[in-house]
C-alpha cells in the first residue's frame, strides 16, 4: 500500500508504408483511387511549388520563407481526411496541407512576397499562416469548442505545429483546454527533427513528442510522418474520435526538414550533410509513388504527365505573383479596426498626401 | 429604474446581452460557480449553463488564445482576466493575434471580443492586484480600450463592446465596484466607442480623467470651483484607443489650460498621449503647461503605501489651482 | 512492427504514515527525534499563526492573505529535507516551509499588512512570496542551473506551486528546461483539490499532476501529502538525486485546503462542507502527532507547553506587527532602479514636497 | 582600431565581457551553435562552452524566466529574443519579476540581467518580425531601455548594460546590424546608460530620435541645412529609460522647436513622452507644435508596404521645414 502504482501509459508508433515501399496491408487506409492520386498529386505539386519557390527566393521575387519539402505527407495527408467544415489551422510549414484544402499555390507566393493579399483566399475554414511559435494552437481549441457549443457534430480543428512549439507553454496550455474541454481538436506536431539549429533532443529531455499529450489527459500517437498512409489513418481515427465527441488526440508525426529552416538560414553551420542524405532515403514522395505503382495506378507516363501539369501550374502561380503589385498603399488603414475613426482616418490622409507630395518631390 | 453599484450594472449588461445573442459566451477563471471574484458574473452559469458560462483552466494566454478561436468561430466571447497584473500573459496573444486577424486578411477574419479587466489600485490588494495597465493595450493598434467611471456608463459600454467588431480591453475599476450606485435602466442602452463624454462643461481649465480617478477629479474641481469660482471643463474620456481627438483638442482650444489625472506611471501614461495630441492641434491655444497628475515612475507599492502613492483629490486641486495660477 | 510501442510510464504514490497514524516501518525514513520534533513544532507554529492571522484579517490589522491550515506537511517536510545551501522559492501558501527556513512570523504578517518591508529577512536563499501563479518555478530553474555552472554541488532549487499552477504554460517550460538541463530542481506542487472554485478534475483532464513531468522526460511520484514522512522521504530522494547530478523531480503531494482561498472567497459558493469535514479527518498534525506519541517522544503535557511556547511567540509576532509601522514613505523612489537617476530623484522630490503640503494642508 | 558594422561590434563587447567576468552567460534560441540569426553570438560557444553559451529551447518566458533566476544566483546572464515580435512572451516574467525583485525586498535581491531584442524595420522580413516595442518596455518602471545607433556606441552600451545593477532591455536596430561600419577600439569602452548625446548642435530646431531612425534624420538634417543654412541640433537619445530629461530639456528650451523620429505607432510612442516632458518644463519656449514622424497608427504591414509606412528621410526633412516654418 505504501508504494501504490496509479497510472501507467503506452505510446505506440504506426507505420503502414515504410521507407522500401512495404505495405502492412493490414492497416491499409480504405482510400479511393482518386483520394490516392489526389494525395500523390497534392504532395508532388507542393514539392515543386516549393523548389521553385527557392529560386524565385534568390532572384529577390519573394521573401524570406520556410521550404517545406520532406515534409509534405503530414499536412496533405491529414487534409486529405478533414472534411470542408473541419478548421485547419496551420503554422508555417503546411503547403502541402492548404494546397489540399484549395489555397492557391500562387496566394502562397504572394504572401511570401509581403502581401497581406496572400491571406485572402477562398479556402474554406482555413487560416492564414501563423509565425507565432505555438499561439495558433490555442486558435485551434477556441475553434473547435466554438463548434461543439454550436452542436456542429461534423466539425473538428487541425493544427499544425513543429517539434520546438512543444516547449511554448500555450502548446501545452491547448492542450490542457483541449483535454478538458473535450474540445474536437487534433493536434498535428510535425517532428522534423530541428528548430532552426537546435535538435529534437535539446529541445525537451522527452523521448517522444506524442508523451506531451499525457501530462494533459489526452490520447496521442507516433506516426511515421513520411508515410501518408500512417498519417492519414491516424488523422482519420483522431478525426472520427473528435466527431463522434471523443475529444483531442495529439499525433506525432515524424519527419525530416530537408531544406533549410528559412531562406535565411545556413544549416551547414549545425547538421551534417550525412543526416540529411540519410533521410532523403526516406522520401515520401518515392515512397508512395512505389505504392501507387504496384497497386496498379501510377507509371513512368502518367508521372510524366503529372509533371508537365504541374510544371504549368507552377508558372501560372508564378506569372499570378507577378502579377500581383499596385494593391492599394493606404489598406493597413482600411482594415486596423471594423469601424471608422476620425484619428486614423486623418492620420490615412496625413499618409496620403505625404506619399503624394513624395511622388512628386 | 433600479440603483445599481457597478458590478451589477456589467452584470445586467452581460445577462442582457447573452440573453439576446447566443453566440455571446463568458470565459474565464472562477466565472461559473463561484461568479467571479468580484461577482460581475454571478448567477449567469445558472441561467445560461456551463457551456456559455466557462470556468477555464488558470492559465490566462489559453484564456485569450482560445477566446479568439471562439471569436473565429462565430462566437462573441467576453473573456475576464482575475486581475490587471495577470492580464500581461494574454498580452502575446492580444499584441499577435487578436488585433491582426482582421488587418492579416483584409477582414476575411475577423475576432470580435471583449476582455474583461479590473484594474486599479483603492482596495488593499496583494501586488499585482492593483495595477493600471492603460498604455500597454492603448499602444496595440487593432485593438479598442474603453474605461467606463460608473455603473451605467459602465453598463452601456460593456453592450456596445460586446457588440463590436474588434477586440475591446474593458477595464473595470475595480476601486468603482462598489463605490457608488446609479440609476440604471432595465431598458437596452448602449455608448458608443471612441467618443469621450464632457462631464463638466467650463472655460477656464480642462480636467481630463477616466474610471476611478473620474471621482477625485470632480471632487477637486468642485473644490476649486467653489473656492475661486473657476469655470472648469471636465472631460471623462471613456475610450482610451482610437483617442477622442476631436473632444479633447476642441476644449483645450476653449480653455487653453488642462490637467490629466490617472493612475499609472506618469512616463508614457495615457496623458502623455494626450498632451501631445494638445501639442499637435492646440499648441498656441496653450497659456500653461498641462500638469500630469499620476501615478510615479516607480513599481506600484504594496497597499500600506497606496494611498499616498494614487493621485488624490488634494493633489488634483493643487495641479489645477497651480495650472490656473500660471503666468 | 507498424504498431510498435516507443514507451512506457508509471506513476506511483507513496505513502508511509496514515490517517490513523499506521506506519510503514519499511519505509520510514531515518529522521533525528530532534528532526521530528522540530518538524512538528514548525507545522503546529504554522498551524496556529495562520488562525490567529485570520482574526487579524477579520480585524482589518492585516489585509487579503491565502491561509494555510492543513497544508502544513509539504513545505514544511520538504524544507527539513533541504540544506541552506538550497534555495526555496515558493508561491504564497508554504507559511510552514518559511518558517522552517527561519522567515520570522512576524515579516509574514509584515507582508500580509502591506509592507514590503515584510519581504526583508535574513533567512537564507529564500524567496518572498511569489502571486503569480506559476511565474516563479523558472526562476527555480534559473538558480539550479546557476548552481550547476558553477559546480556547487550541494546547492538545489526547491520551487513550490499549487494544482492550479500546473495549467499556466510557464509551469511547462519551467520543467522541460529544467529536463534538458538537468538542472537540479526539486518541483513540489501542493495538489489542494481546489484553484480557488475550481476543483482539481476541471483544472485538468489528467488523472494525476504527477504524470505532467512524463511531457519533459522528468521523473515523478505522488505522495501522500498530509504525511509528512512520505513528504520528506520523497524531498529528501528528490534532492539527492539533484545533488548527485541527476537531475530535476516532480513530487505531486496531494493535501487539501481546510479554509477559504484567501480571506476575500467564500468557499460555500463552490464547495460542499461534507468534502472539507472528509479531509479534516486527515488533518497532518493529528497524524504526526500520534506518530510521534508512539514513538515514545510526545505526550500531553509536551503538548501543553509547546501550545503555551507557541501561543507565546505569536503574540510576539502580532506585537512586531502592531510596531512595523513608519517606514520611509518614499522607499518606492529607493528601490525602482540600482543606479540613481535625476528623473527619479525629481518625482521623489515632488512626491515629497507634495506629501508635505498634504500634511499641513 | 578595427572598422566593424554592429553584429561585431556587438559580438565583441560579448566576448570581452565574458572574458572579463565568468558571471556573464548568454542564452536564447539558436544563440549557440548556429551564432544566432543575425551571428551577434558567432564564435561564443567555441570560446566559452555550452555551459556559458546555452541555447535552450524555444519558449521565451522561459528564457527570461530562468535568466532571472540565474541573475538571482549570482549570474549576469545576457538573454536574446530571437525577434521583438515574440519578446511579448517573455513580458510577464520582465514586468512581473525582472522589474520588481530590486524594490519587492528592498534591494535584497535585484536583477541584474540584459535582454538582448533585435527590433525594427526595413529588412523585408516576416510578419512580427519588423516591430518597434519600445513603449511597452520603457513603461515598466524598474527596467531600463536602451538602443543603439552604431557600432560603437552599441558595443560601449552592451558593456554598461551587462554591468547595470538592473534589468536592461537592449534594443538592436537590426536595420542597422550590417548597415555600416565605424573604428571600434579594441579597448575597453562604456558609456553612461540614462544619458542622451548631442549628435550635432545647433539653435533653431532640435530633431530627436534614436536606433535606426538616426540615420534617415542625420540625412534629413544634412539636406535641411545645405538648402536653408538652418541650425539644426540633434539628440541621439540612446536611452529611453530612465529618460535623460535634463539634456532634453536643455535643447528645447535653446531651440523651441523640434521634430521626433521613431518607428512604432504614432500614439503612445517614445515622441509622446518626449513632448510632454517639453510641456512640463519648456513650453514657454516653445516657438511651434513638436512634430512627429513615427509610425502610424496601423498593424504593422508587410514588407511590401514597408517602406512606405517606415518614416524616411523625405518625411523627417519635410517635417522639419514645417515646423521651421510655422510661425
Ligand atoms: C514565439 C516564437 N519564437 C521564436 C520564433 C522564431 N522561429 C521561427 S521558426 C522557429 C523554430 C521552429 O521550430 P519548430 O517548431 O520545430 O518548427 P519548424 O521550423 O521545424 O517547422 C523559431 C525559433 C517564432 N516564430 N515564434
Ligand atoms: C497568473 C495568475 N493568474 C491568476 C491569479 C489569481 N489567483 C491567485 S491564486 C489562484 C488559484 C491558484 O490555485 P493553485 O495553483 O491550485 O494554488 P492554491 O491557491 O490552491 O494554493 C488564482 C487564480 C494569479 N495570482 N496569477
Ligand atoms: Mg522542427
Ligand atoms: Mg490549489
Amino acid at each position: 500500500m505504501p508504494w501504490t502504482p496509479l497510472a501507467s501509459f503506452e505510446i505506440k508508433k504506426l507505420q503502414i508504408l515504410d521507407e522500401h515501399g512495404n505495405l502492412d496491408e493490414a492497416l491499409e487506409p480504405r482510400l479511393s483511387a482518386e483520394q490516392l492520386l489526389r494525395l500523390y498529386r497534392v504532395m508532388s505539386l507542393a514539392r515543386e511549388g516549393d523548389q521553385r519557390m527557392l529560386k524565385l527566393q534568390r532572384q529577390g521575387r519573394v521573401g524570406t520563407f520556410g521550404p517545406t519539402t520532406g515534409q509534405e505527407a503530414p499536412p496533405a495527408a491529414t487534409a486529405l481526411a478533414m472534411t470542408e467544415r473541419d478548421w485547419f489551422v496551420g503554422a508555417f510549414r503546411e503547403l502541402s496541407g492548404m494546397l489540399m484544402r484549395g489555397v492557391p499555390l500562387a496566394s502562397h507566393y504572394i504572401f511570401h512576397n509581403g502581401w497581406e493579399e496572400g491571406n485572402v483566399f477562398e479556402a474554406p475554414r482555413t487560416l492564414p499562416i501563423s509565425i507565432i511559435v505555438g499561439a495558433q494552437t490555442l486558435h485551434a481549441v477556441g475553434l473547435a469548442y466554438a463548434a461543439k457549443l454550436r452542436g456542429e457534430r461534423d466539425t473538428a480543428a487541425v493544427t499544425f505545429f513543429g517539434d520546438g512549439a512543444t516547449s511554448e507553454g500555450d502548446f501545452h496550455e491547448a492542450l490542457n483546454f483541449a483535454g478538458v474541454w473535450q474540445a474536437p481538436v487534433v493536434f498535428v506536431c510535425q517532428n522534423n527533427q530541428w528548430a532552426i539549429s537546435i535538435p529534437r533532443r535539446r529541445q525537451t529531455r522527452a523521448e517522444t513528442l506524442a508523451q506531451k499529450a499525457i501530462a494533459h489527459g489526452v490520447p496521442a500517437v507516433q506516426v511515421d510522418g513520411n508515410d501518408p498512409l500512417a498519417v492519414y489513418s491516424a488523422a482519420k481515427e483522431a478525426l472520427d474520435r473528435a466527431h463522434g465527441g471523443g475529444g483531442p488526440t495529439l499525433i506525432e508525426a515524424v519527419t525530416y526538414r530537408l531544406m533549410m529552416h528559412t531562406t535565411s538560414d545556413d544549416p551547414t553551420r549545425y547538421r551534417e550533410e550525412a543526416e540529411v542524405a540519410e533521410w532523403w532515403k526516406r522520401d515520401p514522395l518515392v515512397r508512395f509513388r512505389k505504392y501507387l505503382e504496384r497497386k496498379g495506378l501510377w507509371d513512368d507516363q502518367r508521372q510524366a504527365a503529372l509533371e508537365e501539369e504541374i510544371r504549368r501550374e507552377v508558372e501560372e502561380a508564378v506569372r499570378a505573383l507577378e502579377a500581383a503589385k499596385g494593391f492599394p498603399l493606404d489598406a493597413p488603414f482600411e482594415h486596423v479596426l471594423g469601424t471608422r475613426h476620425e484619428a486614423i482616418e486623418r492620420q490615412r490622409a496625413e499618409f496620403l498626401a505625404g506619399r503624394g507630395e513624395a511622388d512628386h518631390g | 429604474m433600479a440603483k445599481l453599484n457597478m458590478v451589477q450594472a456589467l452584470n445586467l449588461a452581460l445577462r442582457q446581452e447573452m440573453e439576446r445573442d447566443e453566440r455571446v459566451v463568458v470565459l474565464g477563471e472562477d466565472v461559473g460557480r463561484d461568479g467571479g471574484v468580484f461577482r460581475v458574473t454571478d448567477g449567469l452559469i445558472d441561467r445560461f449553463g456551463e457551456a456559455r458560462v466557462i470556468d477555464t483552466p488558470l492559465a490566462e494566454s489559453g484564456i485569450l488564445g482560445t477566446a479568439i478561436g471562439m471569436a473565429l468561430g462565430g462566437l462573441r466571447p467576453v473573456a475576464e482576466m482575475q486581475f490587471c497584473g495577470f492580464s500581461y500573459l494574454m498580452f502575446p496573444q492580444l499584441e499577435g493575434h487578436a488585433s491582426r486577424y482582421r488587418s492579416r486578411t483584409h477582414g476575411r477574419y475577423t475576432v470580435p471580443l471583449v476582455v474583461r479587466v479590473p484594474y486599479g489600485g483603492g482596495v488593499r490588494a496583494l501586488e499585482h492586484h492593483s495595477e493600471a495597465p492603460e498604455t500597454f493595450y492603448a499602444r496595440i493598434p487593432g485593438v479598442k480600450v474603453v474605461v467606463p467611471s460608473g455603473p451605467r456608463n459602465a453598463r452601456a459600454l460593456l453592450v456596445s463592446a460586446i457588440r463590436d467588431p474588434d477586440p475591446v480591453v474593458f477595464l473595470e475599476p475595480k476601486r468603482s465596484y462598489r463605490a457608488f450606485r446609479e440609476e440604471v435602466p432595465e431598458e437596452e442602452e448602449t455608448l458608443p466607442i471612441g467618443r469621450a463624454q464632457v462631464a463638466a462643461e467650463g472655460t477656464d481649465l480642462t480636467v481630463v480623467s477616466w474610471g476611478a480617478m473620474m471621482r477625485p477629479a470632480l471632487q477637486a474641481v468642485e473644490a476649486v470651483r467653489q473656492r475661486r469660482g473657476a469655470s472648469l471643463e471636465v472631460l471623462d474620456l471613456l475610450t482610451l484607443a482610437p483617442l477622442d481627438v476631436g473632444t479633447l483638442v476642441a476644449s483645450f482650444r476653449k480653455t487653453g489650460r488642462g490637467v490629466v489625472v490617472h493612475e499609472g506611471p506618469r512616463t508614457l501614461g495615457p496623458a502623455a498621449e494626450i498632451i501631445a495630441r494638445v501639442n499637435d492641434e492646440a499648441l498656441s491655444f496653450l497659456e500653461a503647461p498641462i500638469r500630469r497628475v499620476t501615478g510615479w515612475d516607480v513599481v506600484t507599492p504594496y497597499f500600506q503605501r497606496e494611498e499616498a502613492y494614487l493621485p488624490s483629490a488634494e493633489r488634483i486641486e493643487r495641479a489645477i489651482e497651480e495650472t490656473l495660477d500660471d503666468q
